[in-house]
């Protein structure tokens, strides 16, 4: 049972990785393929934590798996922004 | 004003936080703490002298509501995202926008900033003074609520009152 | 489940061959860096699936290290040097 | 099945480590054959995580990704930029010099990779692989340590391991001799420096286990180097004078401790009767622990100098 619902969570990831590349294929201009890339990747990586570490029943590793998740998160998230502020007082500055 | 937590109860959650951090890396092997005391120790002290200020003391509640709400909204942030980009017919009208933020503690906004990214259709493309600029995904869309609602949720947490004289 | 393990990590290798186009077509270094960005996101998911796959805890371990270089490498992308003499 | 789909996976991770590989030299563009360069290192790490040699595929991450990338783009930022906006000069003109040094370059190249294609066929393969992992798996009880990675660079081949040091400090006088440090970053904005905060400290952790784990599992004082090494990048990119780095003379102990270690070491078994870097076995683990923290700081500082690109200056500017 539970193993269903971890596959069903890592497929959902997977889903999210392969959405988060077709925007970035899709996507207009830099900010849009941004919102695609923290948005759809970050959810995506996840869902499949989530999935792996209900495969694995190891509480520790589902920890550190989670910690994993959560540095990515983060510095996902920074990135974006980063990038995008980046990209935004370049435009303003030409 | 936010309250503080004093410098040596500061000294004493980061120790903790850290302590905990490596313990979960080390995957609790005890024979780990030789290296661990003095890397928690480099840490803190790394962490200590980096920090802006006192720490914020958080509110569990607040916590819980934030956890939520960043979920809830993470995933419908995905799920927008993903179906904009599956659509046959890319239905997205991208622009920009300001926010004023309300909220002033700097730790706070710098969280806002982050998280804005992952609500669904937004993202904070630069700050400036106390104005946010996002980038919408749906310009016809007005972001300015759901960035509320996280904003409240942030303040919550931080135990920091809202401005409130104009909107 | 390790069947779904072994499908699962392909589809993410395709993902990234598909991010590849964006690096490789640009344009300006904001989209290539955005791509890198997206290369180590799924690079982090591969390894922790391959750590299952082979069998090989450590690369939990690399999966963390990329987590946080690719954050170190996104800052070195945007980090704004000062002018030198006027400073 | 599973064996057909990671067939596929390698071949897709293999024509992607070369398409990228051939992008960032083919490019015109500094800028771009960088940010290329450091998606081909990330690529590159999963590639020896799935070799199954996670002790290269950990040092990768950390060097080849993270820091080289920040390395190279920083160098950029030195010279100065031919026009506001370099993203679409790409279409490349060259001297008859510049193309004939192109021309030899390949040629040397290609005689380089014949020449290890022609000593791949002269190796029985099986056979010496297996004697040397058998001659470790032998010996690993009295190295020590328990990951034969480690056991070898520390304890059996120890020698080449201390050369390799002396190599980065060598390095590391080429550096200084290139004179002051380079410029610092403008402080960065709230986001960033709010970055550091987290990173910092976690990266100190994450160097701290890699030299703790590098005993019995993959790890090690050079990945640990490295990621301490990101530590100090990241706050001098966030505008930040102080790194963590020493100066004066704590920085030149610093830069030369692996090497120092590693020859306090040895010498002082030297006088106790031993071999030169011949652990007794019952102290080996704890002599291999004091050499790699103290090679550990050296690559750190070595990296954060190569970074900051001269020597740093011993007055203090700002904070």
């Amino acid at each position: 049972m539970t193993d269903i619902l971890a596959s069903l969570l890592i497929m959902a990831g997977l889903f999210f990785f392969m959405a988060g590349s077709i925007g970035l294929l899709r996507f207009p201009d830099l900010y849009s393929r941004l919102h695609a890339l923290t948005k759809a990747d970050n959810l995506g990586l996840g869902l499949l934590i989530i999935g792996l570490a209900l495969h694995l029943r190891d509480p520790l590793i589902a920890l550190k798996l989670l910690l994993i998740w959560l540095a990515v998160l983060a510095a996902g998230a920074t990135s974006a922004h980063l990038i995008a502020r980046h990209a935004r007082r370049r435009e303003k500055h030409v | 004003m936010a309250q503080r937590i004093s410098m040596p109860a500061g000294i004493l959650a980061r120790t903790v936080l850290f302590a905990a951090l490596w313990w979960l890396i080390t995957q609790g092997r005890a024979d780990a703490w030789l290296v661990g005391v003095p890397a928690v120790a480099l840490a803190v002290f790394a962490s200590e002298r980096l920090s802006s200020g006192a720490l914020p003391r958080l509110s569990l509640i607040g916590l819980f509501g934030f956890l939520s709400l960043f979920l809830r909204e993470s995933l419908s942030g995905g799920i927008d995202v993903a179906r904009r980009t599956l659509e046959p017919k890319l239905r997205i009208a991208p622009g920009f926008s300001s926010y004023r933020l309300r909220i002033q503690d700097p730790r706070a906004r710098v969280l806002l900033i982050n998280c804005i990214g992952l609500l669904p259709g937004t993202l904070a493309a630069d700050l400036d003074g106390d104005f946010a600029e996002l980038h919408l995904l749906d310009a016809d869309n007005n972001p300015d609520p759901q960035i509320r609602q996280l904003e409240q949720a942030i303040a919550r947490l931080f135990n920091v009152p809202l401005e409130t004289n104009d909107d | 489940m390790t069947e779904l393990l072994a499908i699962v990590t392909l589809g993410l290798m395709f993902s990234l061959f598909l991010g590849l186009l964006r690096i490789l077509r640009g344009p300006g270094a904001g989209n290539r860096m955005l791509a890198a960005q997206l290369i180590g996101t799924t690079g982090v998911a591969m390894l922790l699936l391959l750590s299952l796959l082979l069998d090989q805890y450590a690369l939990i371990d690399v999966a963390l290290i990329l987590a946080l270089l690719a954050a170190v490498a996104a800052a070195a992308f945007t980090g704004q040097q000062r002018e030198s003499g006027h400073d | 099945m599973n064996a057909t789909m990671l067939l596929i996976f390698d071949a897709l991770l293999l024509a992607s480590i070369i398409g990228l590989a051939w992008a960032a030299l083919a490019s015109a563009d500094a800028r771009r054959s960088v940010i290329l360069f450091i998606a081909f290192g990330l690529l590159l790490a999963v590639a020896w995580g799935r070799l199954l040699a996670p002790d290269v595929a950990l040092a990768e991450a950390a060097i080849g990704a993270g820091l080289t990338g920040a390395l190279l783009l920083a160098a950029l930022q030195w010279q100065p930029r031919k026009t506001a906006d370099t993203t679409n000069s790409e279409q490349p003109t060259h001297t008859l010099l510049e193309t004939g040094f192109r021309w030899l370059v390949t040629l040397l190249c290609a005689a380089l990779a014949g020449m290890l294609a022609w000593s791949l066929t002269q190796i029985d393969a099986g056979t010496a692989k297996d004697a040397l992992a058998n001659a470790v798996a032998a010996n690993i009880d009295a190295s020590g340590v328990s990951n034969p990675v480690t056991a070898v660079l520390l304890n059996f081949r120890a020698y080449d391991t201390l050369l390799e040091l002396a190599v980065l400090l060598t390095a590391v006088l080429g550096i200084f001799a290139l004179g002051p440090a380079q410029a610092g970053y403008r402080i960065a904005g709230p986001v960033f420096t709010s970055l550091t905060r987290w990173l910092t400290p976690l990266l100190i952790l994450t160097a701290g286990y890699l030299l703790w784990v590098g005993a019995h599992a993959p790890g090690g004082a050079f990945q640990a180097g490295a990621t301490l090494a990101a530590a100090g990048v990241v706050l001098r990119l966030a505008g930040r004078d102080q790194i963590g780095l020493p100066r004066g003379n704590a920085l030149r102990i610093a830069l030369g401790a692996g090497v120092g270690m590693f020859l306090l070491v040895g010498l002082a078994l030297f006088a106790l009767g031993r071999p030169f870097l011949g652990y007794p076995p019952a102290w080996a683990g704890a002599l291999i622990l004091l050499i790699e923290t103290a090679a550990m700081l050296a690559i750190a500082a070595t990296l954060v100098s190569a970074f900051i690109g001269g020597q740093p200056t011993e007055e203090k500017t700002r904070c």
